[in-house]
């Protein structure tokens, strides 16, 4: 066990990954000789060559369709996307090849590709750099999508995002980058596995759904709340798809009441399929309508503006009190 | 035989070994690359010509009589795929769009494989790696990014290998193929880019698409090019062995334009008589890639009556196959819907699958 | 009043359009000459000119960007992108231009693109040509998604969507062009505005809700299900961004029970985000969890299996029995 | 002066006007389009690139005192962009990426607008409309086409507009600006690329996106191009004024490549010890823009020091301009959140900004 920052727990992840298969490949803008505008890559290519970690033209959807005829011929590439907000000239190759490719070939090709992500708002950024693109991905079938909260779960994550013969979608929290944890760089293995879900707080009343960089702020609400005696379970999906629904569904069949939140627009994201599949898998168990704390439905705004969009602790408190009727901001309102 | 030079391919000009009336004409750069060429070699390359267009013959009068939804012919294009296919190795890896049945029937497809797709039953005749070519690919110039990150593959692996990516003129316009140069070029992938320029992207003139030769865009990315016949299949052969003889030797990239021209419809769903003009469709069924080979045979007394009635019967046995195979091919089953989506079912996919299961249950024994 | 297919209702539409405003400008693949593979612009190059009905080269990238670039001079741009499976190359363009730049320049630049995507299934096509990629564009903020399911409002919706000074994605639901109706061209103006949802067959039981091409199904499916006894209210959405939830929660309100059905993959679908909502908005009159009928979450599959991956009038049946708590394929089971 | 000609651009070579050390060369198809440029002009292209220069410094400074969250320096481009943008016309339209300063600056920016965005107030400093420059563009080489369509309705209008796009060397290897370039040759657009190659992308050198000389690309998509030495200001406005007269004249689009260096860090967050070369460096601020113009004024006696006492005192008085506006700027109101995200509010939006309201009201009143 050592303790490391978040960003440091994914160098090491990768590290790993290279020393352990000769066929994975980094690949990225400025992940070579920079290690990385976050440093997330910092030393590797030193340590592995120019041919394991390629500093790439700055084009994405080159990035990712050439990490498709890598695949192809049996590599594992792990993509880096600098910024959130600059996967969209990608996302033809990621819609069409990456997430079809096995299901096109019956099987017989598999796209083992790690796409790795930073991402979400809250560190004052210009436009484009604070985005939360993962409903995007989430909604396509083919792709797993994942996120890490924190260094333990990104090292062990990553490595398992790259061990997967499925494309992953790997959305790590840049604000947290810089987070410190202890981190067990020995565990090996599936378990637990990259797609379940953890309950980072226990709770009797709310179950308070997230993941990525919120995972620490739900924390803190449930804190907050348990002094204004609510007992909030706090669940890190850690999977965005699939999701764990087996871990969420027990939880609220517990307390009968179900927050979700995410940095992501509303209309259309994570939450609003956790609030419909729980629903239906929980609906004798509610005890209010599930709730969502999100980000606006606005283009991601101005660094000045961002903390009156992203979610933050009273927000959530906010419709945690709001599932458990007691006095909040709608309180009189109907519906 | 008259003699030519054809170094250059930024002024336009076009390599040919073969000119349309069937004369053999010397090209100083190119003969080398087909010497080897013989009696034997021509009237195999013959034969394959005309079973390929056979072929497409017979799929198309399997979607007209609604055995099949869709078929894309090849029909012009014969020597531009014959000409290159011929020259790949069998460790090559073909990226294709989805005209290129030509190329496929090189890499040794199974018959029912080619049609597969097209009778809709899956979205991949064959598995990739039995023939070494990736699926057809129906979205525009994707696949020449697959072709650079295979070769890229190979350069690591450190074998002579070599990626071929076929794309039509109109997919020039797209991205992709411009960032796959951009990416072939910086990492020196043995890589071959080979464009199929048979004047039309369905109903658009190439002229829409370039104003400039398309082989001159390579150039100023970094990378050769030729600009050859592409329906003088020894001038494609000759151009594809230079590309394959520069990739394997650790010399990187090159692009080819095949200049040809598409004779039959965009696809059997397509009407061409509402934008092609009819003298220009004549003009080039003067060049016809198939009746210049054959004039190239007469003169060489090689096209005797044996040997056109011995390739005609194979075109018909092989005609007759496809229909038997494509009439043959069982339907896939209703739940293989759910099925490679991931390496393994999650748990999302096999609740939903489990649900339609019991929904179908509903259905036997009559509710 | 003249009867036209849905497809020729478009066309009349966007005549219309070409004709009422000088600024008003189609392009695409194949739209001149040969008026658009699905001949929805027959005639307008020849009538118009190659200067206002464009053939572009064959990128999508390309045609939004230079779309975007168009309405930045006052056009009004009508990008069609040739089928659903080919809008992801021009994903970047209207997801960090198209939906933002109206915010972006705080209101200052207008965006009234229209871009309109022939969408869906049922037509036994190959891969890539049978798509329903609404939820990407409805989960953007700054983007307007509508979808037509008759000719009427075919003709009326695109006339609208060219007017409306905001990006609108139009989806046309492609196995529906040859449906044919009557259409009163001479409608002008916004109502009814295109942003609202119609009730399209009136009900006490239960809410089908639904949107463009499945709204056909939904119609023949209420009247099967009110043989067997129950009485089904079908919902065409027409606008998917934004929803008119006030005409689905006042029906919930009555009903109690919801199904929602469209074409395109579950799992964070726009079906999540209604029974999201309306399990907010209707909490204390829902009888049973909302019900959803779609897509399957895997890749749009071979012309052979789309039977068993499109929602049809049975399994919209099965749902209504579920919500109806009638004998259905997952009677016995729960949740 | 000597005597020199640089007609073509496809040899890499480079147009050059004023040599580093100051000295004017002739080249005899450049010269007549600065041949107007009088001692007075001189003069003022040299406060110019000062001024840019002094507030590029101030911003940096105010960047690394917390007062503005980035800054993207441009130091060492001043003759690219004052050369060029110095050449536009008011209703020409300018579509740049984030590091043009100093283009806006020629396009009469106010000061504040120029530091909004890097304050996080905004993502668009300034009114587009008001001086005829699109917002700062984040996502690299998406405006090329946005130049293009401008330019295309330029031409639908009729009249001689020209639409302008800048992008980096870094940008060239994105599918949009190969799009772009498709376009605009396909429709003659009356638009112009340039291309500042400042030999960096971030840490990534040119030679990685770039195998030939970037000039080169244009011609293969059929557009003239012209590669100048971006340091020269004379060159720059001679090879603008060659593209701007083409366009307007209705010879469609031209790509320009100036060939300059990024002196500074990508942006503040940035740290180049980690991958630029000092050696590089060194060579290049030999090479200075403000230097060499600076020499030719001395070598022309125009280099008084009333003169250069004058443009400092301008440069200080702006750069205190640009601090006092920077710290007086208003942050956003919380609810405009809320606002421009469609024409009109749509139904769902007001209702979220309405809970949102009730929500802050929860907070008033101490709760
Ligand atoms: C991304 C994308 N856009 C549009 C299409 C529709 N489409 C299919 S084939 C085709 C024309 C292709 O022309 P070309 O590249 O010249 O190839 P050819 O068909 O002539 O072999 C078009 C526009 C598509 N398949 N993919
Ligand atoms: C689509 C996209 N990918 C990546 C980035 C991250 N990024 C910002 S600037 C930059 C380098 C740009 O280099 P160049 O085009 O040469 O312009 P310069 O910064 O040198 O002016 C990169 C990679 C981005 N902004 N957009
Ligand atoms: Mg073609
Ligand atoms: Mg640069």
């Amino acid at each position: 066990m050592s303790s490391m920052t978040l960003s440091r727990a994914i160098n090491s992840g990768l590290r790993r990954a290279l020393e352990d298969d000769p066929k994975v490949l980094l690949m990225g803008e400025d992940i070579g000789t920079l290690g990385g505008v976050f440093r997330v890559t910092d030393g590797l290519q030193k340590d592995f060559g120019a041919h394991r970690v390629m500093d790439t033209p700055l084009a994405e959807a080159g990035i990712i369709g050439t990490a498709v005829g890598l695949a192809y011929r049996g590599y594992r590439p792990v993509c880096e996307i600098q910024f959130d907000g600059f996967i969209y000239p990608g996302f033809d190759q990621i819609i069409t090849q990456v997430a079809k490719l096995h299901y096109r070939t019956g099987g017989a090709v598999k796209m083992p590709l790690t796409i790795r992500v930073p991402f979400g708002g809250g560190i004052g950024a210009v436009e484009h750099h604070s985005e939360s693109p993962e409903a995007y991905f989430a909604h396509t079938a083919g792709l797993r999508v994942v996120s890490c909260s924190n260094p333990q779960d990104a090292h062990t994550m990553i490595r398992q995002a790259v061990a997967c013969d499925d494309p992953v979608m790997f959305f790590e929290p840049k604000r947290r980058y810089w987070t410190k944890g202890e981190v067990d760089e020995e565990i090996t293995g599936q378990t637990p596995s990259i797609d379940s879900a953890a309950i980072v707080a226990a709770g009797d009343d709310v179950t308070l759904v997230t993941y990525g960089p919120l995972v620490a702020t739900a924390r803190d609400a449930a804190i907050a709340a348990s002094d204004e005696g609510v007992s909030v379970e706090v669940i890190d999906l850690r999977s965005l798809s699939p999701i764990d629904f087996a871990t969420v569904e027990a939880s609220v069949r517990k307390t009968g009441r179900l927050v979700v939140t995410h940095e992501a627009s509303q209309f259309g994201g994570i939450g609003a399929e956790i609030a419909a599949s729980i629903t239906r898998r929980c609906f004798y168990y509610l005890e209010a309508a599930p709730e969502r704390v999100t980000g606006f439905d606005v283009p991601y705004p101005a660094a000045e503006l961002e903390d009156h969009h992203l979610p933050d602790l009273d927000r959530m408190l906010d419709a945690v009190d709001r599932v458990m009727d007691r006095h909040n901001s709608l309180s009189g309102r109907e519906g | 035989m008259s003699t030519h030079d054809s170094s250059s391919a930024d002024d336009g000009g076009l390599v040919q070994l073969l000119l349309p009336d069937g004369e053999r004409i010397a090209d100083a750069g190119y003969d080398k690359w087909v010497a080897d060429v013989d009696d034997d070699q021509l009237k195999s390359l013959y034969e394959d010509m005309v079973v390929v267009r056979r072929i497409d013959t017979e799929a198309t009068a399997l979607q007209r009589q609604g055995e099949l939804g869709l078929w894309p012919p090849l029909i012009g294009q014969e020597a531009a795929q014959i000409g290159s296919g011929r020259t790949l190795r069998q460790d090559d890896f073909v990226f294709a769009s989805y005209r290129e049945n030509g190329v496929a029937y090189c890499r040794g497809v199974e018959y029912t494989d080619l049609l597969r797709v097209w009778r809709g039953h899956t979205h991949s005749g064959w598995n990739p790696y039995d023939i070494n070519m990736a699926p057809s690919q129906v979205i525009i110039g994707s696949q020449t990014l697959h072709a650079t990150g295979y070769a890229l593959g190979c350069q690591q692996d450190g074998v002579d290998t070599v990626a071929i990516s076929y794309f039509g003129d109109g997919a020039t316009s797209q991205g992709d193929p411009n960032e796959a140069m951009v990416f072939a070029a910086s990492f020196q992938a043995p890589v071959i880019f080979f464009c199929q320029n048979n004047q039309w992207a369905i109903s658009e003139p190439v002229g829409l698409q370039a104003r400039a030769p398309i082989a001159s865009r390579a150039p100023g990315f970094g990378i050769p090019s030729m600009r050859v016949d592409g329906n003088d299949v020894l001038a494609v052969m000759a151009a594809t062995r230079i590309a394959l003889d520069r990739a394997r030797s650790g010399n990187g990239p090159t692009y080819i334009e095949a200049v040809t021209y598409r004779m039959g419809p965009h696809t059997t769903s397509d009407d061409p008589s509402r934008y092609v003009d009819v003298l220009e469709r004549e003009g080039w069924q003067a060049k016809d890639p198939i009746s210049r080979l054959e004039a190239y045979l007469q003169s060489r007394g090689l096209l005797t009556d044996e040997f056109t009635g011995r390739v005609n019967a194979t075109a018909d046995d092989v005609a007759a196959k496809v229909r038997e195979g494509c009439l043959g091919l069982e339907p896939p089953e209703p739940l293989s819907v759910f099925d490679h989506v991931y390496s393994e079912p999650t748990s999302w996919l096999e609740r939903q699958k489990d649900e339609y299961v019991q929904y179908l249950q509903t259905f036997e024994g009559g509710q």
